[in-house]
């Protein structure tokens, strides 16, 4: 069942990246505890009951983009640390992108991709194999990019983004982290998955599954 | 994981409305968003000075609001720093119309946060100054890097800042000094066993009955190598050579010298500790001038210590004497 | 067992030296027979105030060492009284004329010791008296007993004590209120882990995960019970249960209250007690006056809490409220 | 080997028992850690090695009583605890009684150790069944002053006051503790030997092996 990418979808978007963090609440912890301070998965859920809790209370809002601007200011004054910010800039970037269209295309699906990826390196300035999230999001904006100049649906340039997102994060497993808390131990952060890597493919998966998409 | 404690996610609410009550005559707490001030904040014509950092490491932020230190502290959740919706108004708050210093540790977050916060701050007419402490010789420092962690250098820095402003310097002036301990002080640290985070519920790592960590920071997070378990003196030797050498301390230097709790060491211990620290900077000719030994800036209830040294010169001395009245801190008022 | 320490033996003497060092400007420590003494002692026309015990209580008692509060103690090795040999020098050395007190906490041997040492200390011309604090509700007290415990409640009557006896009041006087205030204060602990005694080598108990001891000393030894374990609110109604029932507390009194911790737990777990123990007083009508929420009576590095509770008039908080300064406590001065 | 009651005998004595209190130094440590702060072990073992560098260092004593007091005043400088006054006490009304005698005839060892008894009780206001050394202590004194009625020699003095001292410690082990740090547990005191009493044993065996006395 696929699904136009307009605000009804943000909405499901946003709930379902809010489900899975939930879900996967313990394992981004202890991810986090492995190589950083215990802490990633308690943040994002925190952050992501807040915005929640904020589509539930108020007025719908009236596009995408006002969907995830409202997402990006409640992480930003709910997660804290580094993925308060991060998370915050990318959602905040995205929204821009998007500007006030009713309804986001192959094309505008890419670039918003592109513009969170962007927000986030321009905030972090981590750069691909640092083990960062960072990591996730420049093969996820790749293979967006791609699939949209190839002619691919929205969804298609979500599944793409989200499958990609997926490898990249596994494809952190074996880097030496140069940025962020894991940088901290040096050799010592090889051999465990990056959990910021890790829940950017888990929010990249919410948005292809809320436009029906299949991830492989 | 036994704690006393209720809901995990409760922690840092329940323990700061605790705080409140317990020192209502020295600092207000403002619950929502949350931070601390100074009880007579602002203080009119003096720059205001804020820090605060993610929770778990108490004294640290809040034990050191008070006069002739912080005028306000913002806590983040257990380990994570706080949010520029509380920072924005902890600054304003403590505006007395010269401006605030932000004195913030060397972590990704916690950079983040406070940048975005001064940045708003000062759109909304507050002008903001930062330091940034990064004191923690067990981490590389590189442009490659996040740079050094923040860690024991904050408490002086605090405090150093705290009186110069106290003492009347301007923004820049108190900018200045903070940044002249920040260049002057480097910090190591050791952990026996590890802490466990309330919302983890395990311990944030594991070691044998027989290993420590070297070079571990104040998050639960491992230290730069593990090493199989050595008497006091040796530990000590590992935690003061790095420092010496990166500092470049010879005879005849002047020191401030903090050996700290990570919140689960006997005091009686950080004694045996310091004795060394005094010996081995005996035999290198360096002075201790003043020194600090106890629980400062922690790890929940982490079993390790640190060892954090500034070199000082009469300016800084005459700072870090003058009165200070904070929770945890206090001599002179 | 992992502890930052060298020769399990040595630990008490090298603790000491460092806590010479750290605080030369407070204390004298004299290494044998070991004992430490206000820098400036004896005080001319002053009663001298000793008090002492086992080691592994940190700071007590050497930490409240200085103008207001102790002017000697006399550190044993860890968990095991002093003897006279160091309990008579000590109380020759603070005797300024006008006789000294003996702080004592009602544990056999440290009766016995002090007992020994006053006796002789009086052949040699010194007029001692003593003071016996008993304050732990945890332990039955009956003429077939030992009798209660001394435990938190020292610290209080070491502060009021002091005071008294820096205001000038002579030795009868201070004995007096020395007793008003043991008569008036009562404690009760809880351990969630044990302590590891250096000598001993292993935890002095064992507790699984979900287990806590309700009525703990500062010795390491078991509580009276064990119970399933509580939050932290249910944790802190037990321990007020008993304390208020023993002291018959009711509205309109006033109390001075400290959260001690046991050694291995953080400030901010100490501070979600206090904020219930303010609720459940508030509730009771009893006004908290003045408190203490810290480490200021330990069993080496053990988990766990305890409260003492002081009921207390204008005079003794007047007597608080005076300038204090030692290593641990320091107000005024 | 029956021995005399001499001054070298006192000497091997002291010997003796600082021997098998350092060999059961773990032994009383763990008494004294189960029911009370687990230094009982430490606290004998630091004293009766100063006895000894004391006996290595100094002229030898003239007389048994000069040795016991020697044994006294160092005990009570050393040991600490409530185990320092009342060995300390023990020894010093044990050396009261023996006089400037240069040898222990029966009726003078049960004098001796009944003097040693008292002293404690004098001190420690503990009764028999209060679960401490007094357990140990009064069958001791008991048991040596019928054998010396009976016509026993002062080797078998000692070895019947030895035999006592240990089924005394032995049946401290049901008991609930009534004075010392045991009392604190209440109930839970029951079902250990009391570390005091079991050192009590260990000395009066020392005093009776140095003797060339069998102990059962
Ligand atoms: N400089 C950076 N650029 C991009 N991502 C970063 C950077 N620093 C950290 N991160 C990401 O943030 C994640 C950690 O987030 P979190 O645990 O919530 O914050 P903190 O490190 O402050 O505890 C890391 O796994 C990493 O993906
Ligand atoms: N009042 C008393 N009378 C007789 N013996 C006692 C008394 N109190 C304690 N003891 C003995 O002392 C022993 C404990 O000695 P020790 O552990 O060295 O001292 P502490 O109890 O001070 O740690 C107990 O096992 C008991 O036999
Ligand atoms: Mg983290
Ligand atoms: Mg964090
Ligand atoms: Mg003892
Ligand atoms: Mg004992």
């Amino acid at each position: 069942m696929v699904q136009p990418l307009d605000t009804a979808w943000a909405v499901r978007w946003i709930r379902e990246t809010a489900r899975v963090v939930a879900e996967n609440r313990a394992l981004l912890i202890d991810l986090d505890r492995v190589i950083g301070d215990a802490d990633h998965g308690e943040n994002l859920d925190r952050g992501f009951s807040a915005v929640v809790a904020k589509l539930d209370a108020g007025d719908a809002p009236g596009t995408p983009a006002a969907v995830l601007k409202q997402v990006a200011m409640t992480l930003m004054s709910t997660v804290g640390g580094a993925a308060g910010p991060l998370y915050g800039t990318a959602f905040l970037r995205a929204a821009t992108s998007l500007g006030d269209a009713g309804e986001v295309d192959a094309a505008a699906a890419a670039a918003m991709i592109r513009a969170a990826r962007d927000g986030i390196v321009a905030r972090g300035k981590a750069e691909v194999g640092d083990k960062t999230m960072v990591d996730a999001w420049t093969p996820a904006t790749e293979s967006a990019e791609t699939a949209a100049s190839a002619g691919a649906t929205p969804p298609e340039v979500l599944a793409a983004a989200a499958n990609a997102a997926h490898a990249g994060a596994v494809a952190t497993e074996p880097l030496i982290a140069r940025k962020g808390r894991a940088s901290y131990l040096g050799e010592r952060s090889a051999g465990h998955q990056d959990p910021g890597a890790v829940s950017t493919a888990l929010i990249l998966q919410a948005a292809s599954e809320a436009a029906g998409g299949e991830v492989a | 994981m036994k704690k006393l404690i209720n809901d995990p996610r409760a922690v840092v609410d329940e323990s700061v409305e605790g705080f409140g009550i317990a020192h209502a005559d020295l600092v207000a707490v403002h619950p929502d968003p949350l931070f601390i001030t100074r009880r007579d904040a602002p203080v009119q014509g003096k720059v205001g000075i804020v820090s605060g950092g993610g929770s778990g490491h108490e004294p640290l932020h809040a034990g050191f609001v008070g006069r002739g230190m912080l005028d306000a502290a913002v806590p983040g959740a257990v380990f994570t720093s706080p949010t520029p919706d509380q920072i924005i108004p902890a600054t304003s708050a403590v505006d007395g119309g010269a401006g605030v210093l932000h004195i913030v540790k060397n972590y990704t977050g916690d950079v983040l946060n406070f940048e975005t916060a001064a940045e708003m701050a000062e759109a909304d007419g507050v002008t903001v100054r930062s330091v940034l402490v990064d004191d923690d010789v067990a981490v590389e420092d590189s442009l490659y890097t996040a740079g050094r962690r923040g860690v024991g250098g904050t408490v002086f820095v605090e405090r150093i800042a705290g009186a110069a402003a106290e003492r009347g310097d301007d923004l820049d002036g108190v900018a200045d000094v903070a940044q002249r301990v920040v260049d002057g002080v480097r910090s190591m640290g050791v952990a026996l066993a590890a802490c466990t985070v309330p919302h983890a519920g395990v311990p944030s790592f594991d070691l044998a009955e027989d290993e420590i960590e070297i070079g571990i920071g104040i998050h639960g997070e491992p230290g730069r190598h593990r090493i199989a378990m050595e008497d006091a003196d040796g530990i000590t030797q590992r935690l003061l050579d790095p420092i010496v050498a990166d500092l470049r301390l010879a005879s005849g230097d002047r020191t401030l010298v903090m050996v700290n709790g990570m919140g689960g060491t006997p005091a009686s211990e950080l004694y045996i500790v310091f004795r060394k620290v005094a010996q081995l900077l005996d035999g290198l000719g360096v002075t201790i001038e003043r020194s600090l030994v106890g629980n400062y800036i922690t790890a929940l209830e982490m079993q390790g210590a640190s060892l954090t040294i500034l070199r000082v010169d009469d300016e800084m001395l005459e700072l870090w004497d003058s009165p200070v009245h904070t929770a945890a801190l206090r001599w002179g008022a």
